[in-house]
């Protein structure tokens, strides 16, 4: 067997990123209700149906094409601020990815370094904001280190999800600076931002995918 | 939660098909939620389209019309609209002279007009922007997301129509539009939250003795809570921030609005407290609006929003508008 | 009680000072809480007249201007004006061709203009009255109060205020009021009370998962109360106890209206589900508002009003109307 | 000491009346709140602070400009139902006494018929329709019956107090049939009606300045 996932192991990386939102869409909405409008969750599951129902009636063969459709969906579907930032990483793995039917390691770690900087390009958000980047940054890390090191697609997807789960912990006492927390000044502070959880949960599904695909 | 409504994820579309069928006047477009004049203006006029998530009725739908917007684009609920929707409204009203967007500093507007932008640019639409952010509550820095667009939108969008339906080219009104967001400033403040319809109970909870002051537009905790205070303290609050900021004496146009659950004789009762501290500030109320025009959805509160006028900015008042918001001299 | 008031006993006049403040097309008097047009209509037309307890705002004070009403008289929050103060408005605006008295039905307002109709006689006013009682909750009987007053009273100040505009004479104009009455009907529902400022508290507790339906506008329990039901329910049984009273298909004004702390939003999918009712009812809604007219101060809920039209009405209701609170074709 | 009640006494009478509402202002307000519009406590606060400040601005030095002078005052300072009532109570108690200077039992009971009377043609509300006049008439009725049998004015005005209280307790079980309470049909049963609650701190009052005086 080799250490790579094909365009199954995506479509099934987004359906358990849907089923996990919709699991915890409560959860986002509160944390969206403290610090912003109680409607990440809303958002994210809206998105993410709408993805899995677009991939459902057209399946694309290649990486590319199968990440762009799902980042076009979420674009046209989420609105607010998490549609155009979780539609760019999409978009911009895809264009990393490329026209071929399966990622390696180093691959996917490419891709969502790609992701990731379109959505610091896009937000402008830096670490410590306070933003979904706090959990994302980490993880692209967590899973780059891997890869430099040698682990396996499963290692090294599980290490990143580890480090998104730290990195949305780490949003707790920051004072936000991008977003609608900045609003809130200091009160901010004491809260989780609502962009690192989701965040955690589509590395989470991102392991999961893997370990089961594997 | 107590609202008129069916299931939470009908109220947007549902309230649609009533303005539809509310106003004849309108195109309403029950799938991608755009708001539209039934007869479109000249061919040659620069158009004007805003939009942000709904709960803020009658902004911006309500708002289309002669003298005014010629599209809005209704996001769910407190969610900025999407950029293909943004696109379809821009490409349905463009004549041929460009086409302005009016959008309230949020992350999530701001991100999805400009990517609405580059589509429309794409297909060879010009697009001019302004980025509105009027509220003082919010600390402005190059490093935060800056002000949010709050009340100043109102104004603005009556003022910019103005211009646009008097044939005002494209780089004139995107200039009146930045100055009109140069001159004005907003401040909230909220007795209770608001309760988004899929969320099902209130955004966050305020004591019976307790009152949010800086609040926005969207059920946002504000920028800090205190004691219950009468009306004339409340009015301090809200216009020393906008007078000091806005560092202007002279002639405005004033707004005193609610935030959707607050009856008008309140708005009216701090209405009179907002122009005599105007008066005190040196500034001259020539202008003025009372009443529900920004509001969040089933919150209590109220709003102030000053504009420094000059005479360009009262003939663009009053000229003509024919809204189902704000209608006059038609 | 959360408000942006000062104190309780000084809402109606702080409140009025700001309509004073914020239209300068009216004339406000302070001291009688009469709110006249600062140009009064031209000598010969009948004038109208109206007035009622405060707390309905926009109602009435909002409908003087140009086409409606000449002259509101606010009484205390959900009382009744005193007779010597609607005597005073009736004096101030006749011009020599009578005044028409628009009365609520309700025993104070009945009594309080009852007298000052004896009042203006005594002095050669010509008086003529229109008691409004189109709420389809309240039976009515010979040996009751009769029905209040609600809804109704917007659309019928509308009418007459343009048939007395064009000159029609009083006895053209109460007949056109009592037509105007005999052919209207309304129902109201709330979700929450209404806190009278003076009492402090709401005036009745409805708890989270419950509604009442058949309020009228000052906070009175309605008729029943209910578990909350969906808009499309409670769209159903607003709209069939008029339907059924009306006993009438054809052409209808309709009206939507929020009891004051109902936003917009809700007001619209409301009326689309008011409107298909109605259209399965034989009643084809021609004309429509749908906004808080008259309100409960801060009552969450809505009512319904049907109004049969004719040509005759469409003409008076599409005349222009230049008011804070009804505004067109001026 | 000869039985009759001056204006010095009609002055004490709406002035403990007066502060016998500003004490039972809230109660009243709670009983308009359960079948009315809740303020019924803050009408009569209104009207009779007015009527004792007018008073004693200028103290009319005959019982029917006394009385006029507080009937004028309640119809133009209270508005809703109660102020042309109560109102008009006073006005036609004037009429009746006339411009005399003092007033017997046989002539105060006879003026306050008249106002019942008065009352009666304006509000159109008969026995058991649930407002003020199932207090006041079986209070003016007591009133009657103490002349008739020759007793003193103390004694008659404390028993019409008493025919006030239980005419206002007899109202509980009734369905209102008049007023505000009346659109509630069935609902408005088990409520005493504000009206007739106040009426009886009128005939309290009028018992105590009697009593006071004698
Ligand atoms: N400039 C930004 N860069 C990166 N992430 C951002 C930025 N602004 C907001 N976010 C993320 O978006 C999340 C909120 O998403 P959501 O609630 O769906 O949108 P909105 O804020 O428009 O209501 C925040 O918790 C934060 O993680
Ligand atoms: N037709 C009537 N005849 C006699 N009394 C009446 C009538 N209608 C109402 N009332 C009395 O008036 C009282 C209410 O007074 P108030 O609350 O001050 O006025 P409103 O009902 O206008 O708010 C009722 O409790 C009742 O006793
Ligand atoms: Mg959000
Ligand atoms: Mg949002
Ligand atoms: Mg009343
Ligand atoms: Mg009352």
């Amino acid at each position: 067997m080799t250490d790579t996932i094909g365009t199954a192991t995506l479509v099934d990386w987004v359906t358990r990123f849907r089923d996990s939102i919709a699991e915890n869409r409560e959860w986002l909405t509160e944390l969206d209700s403290a610090i912003g409008d109680a409607d990440h969750g809303a958002n994210m599951s809206r998105g993410m149906t709408a993805v899995v129902d677009k991939l459902a009636s057209a399946t694309p063969s290649t990486i590319d094409e199968l990440l762009k459709s799902v980042g076009m969906t979420l674009v046209s579907s989420v609105g607010g601020a998490s549609g155009p930032l979780y539609g760019t990483l999409f978009l911009r793995m895809g264009v990393s990815a490329g026209a071929v039917a399966e990622l390696d390691a180093a691959g996917l770690a490419a891709a969502l370094r790609a992701g990731v900087d379109g959505i610091v390009a896009r937000g402008k958000a830096e670490a410590g904001d306070k933003t979904l980047i706090d959990a994302m940054s980490p993880a692209v890390d967590a899973l780059d280190a891997g890869v430099s090191r040698g682990a396996g697609l499963a290692d090294a997807t599980a290490a990143a999800a580890k480090a998104a789960a730290a990195g949305r912990d780490s949003t707790l006492p920051l004072v936000a600076r991008k977003g609608r927390a900045s609003y809130l000044g200091e009160r901010s502070a004491g809260h989780l931002d609502p962009g690192a959880a989701s965040v955690t949960l589509l590395f989470d599904a991102l392991a999961d995918a893997v370990a089961g695909a594997s | 939660m107590k609202k008129l409504i069916n299931a939470p994820e009908d109220v947007l579309v549902e309230s649609l098909r009533g303005v539809a069928l509310a106003h004849p006047e309108l195109s309403v477009d029950l799938e991608t939620h755009v708001i539209t004049r039934a007869t479109p203006k000249a061919q040659g006029k620069v158009a004007v389209v805003s939009g942000g998530g709904s709960g803020h009725e009658p902004l911006h739908g309500g708002f289309v019309g002669v003298g005014m917007l010629d599209a809005a684009v209704a996001g769910e609920i407190f969610t900025s609209p999407t950029p293909d929707r943004v696109q379809a409204a821009t490409k349905a009203v463009d004549r041929g002279a460009g086409v302005l967007h009016i959008v309230k500093n949020y992350t999530g507007d701001v991100l999805n007009f400009e990517m609405a932008a580059e589509l429309a640019s794409m297909e060879g639409i010009e697009v001019g922007t302004v980025i509105v952010d009027d509220d003082v509550a919010v600390q402005d820095s190059l490093y935060t997301a800056g002000r949010r667009g709050v009340g100043l939108t109102v104004l603005l969008e009556k003022l910019v129509g103005a211009a646009a339906e008097e044939g005002q080219d494209l780089a004139s009104v995107v200039a009146l539009a930045q100055r009109i967001n140069g001159q004005g400033r907003s401040m909230g403040m909220a007795l209770t939250s608001c309760t988004v319809p899929a969320a099902g109970k209130p955004t966050f909870d305020l004591p019976d003795d307790q009152m949010e002051i800086g609040i926005g537009i969207h059920g946002e905790p504000g920028r800090h809570r205190e004691p219950l205070a009468p009306a004339s303290e409340i009015a301090r609050q809200l216009v020393e921030p906008i007078v000091a900021d806005l560092d202007r004496t002279g002639p405005a146009i004033v707004m005193v609005n609610g935030m959707g659950a607050t009856p008008q004789i309140e708005l009216y009762l701090m209405y009179a407290e907002v122009a005599a501290l105007l008066e005190k500030a040196g500034i001259e109320v020539v202008r003025s609006l009372v009443g529900n025009y920004i509001t969040s959805l089933d919150m209590a509160g109220c709003s102030v929003t000053v504009l420094a006028a000059d005479d360009e900015l009262l003939r663009l008042w009053d000229a003509p508008v024919n809204t189902p918001g704000l209608r006059w001299g038609v």
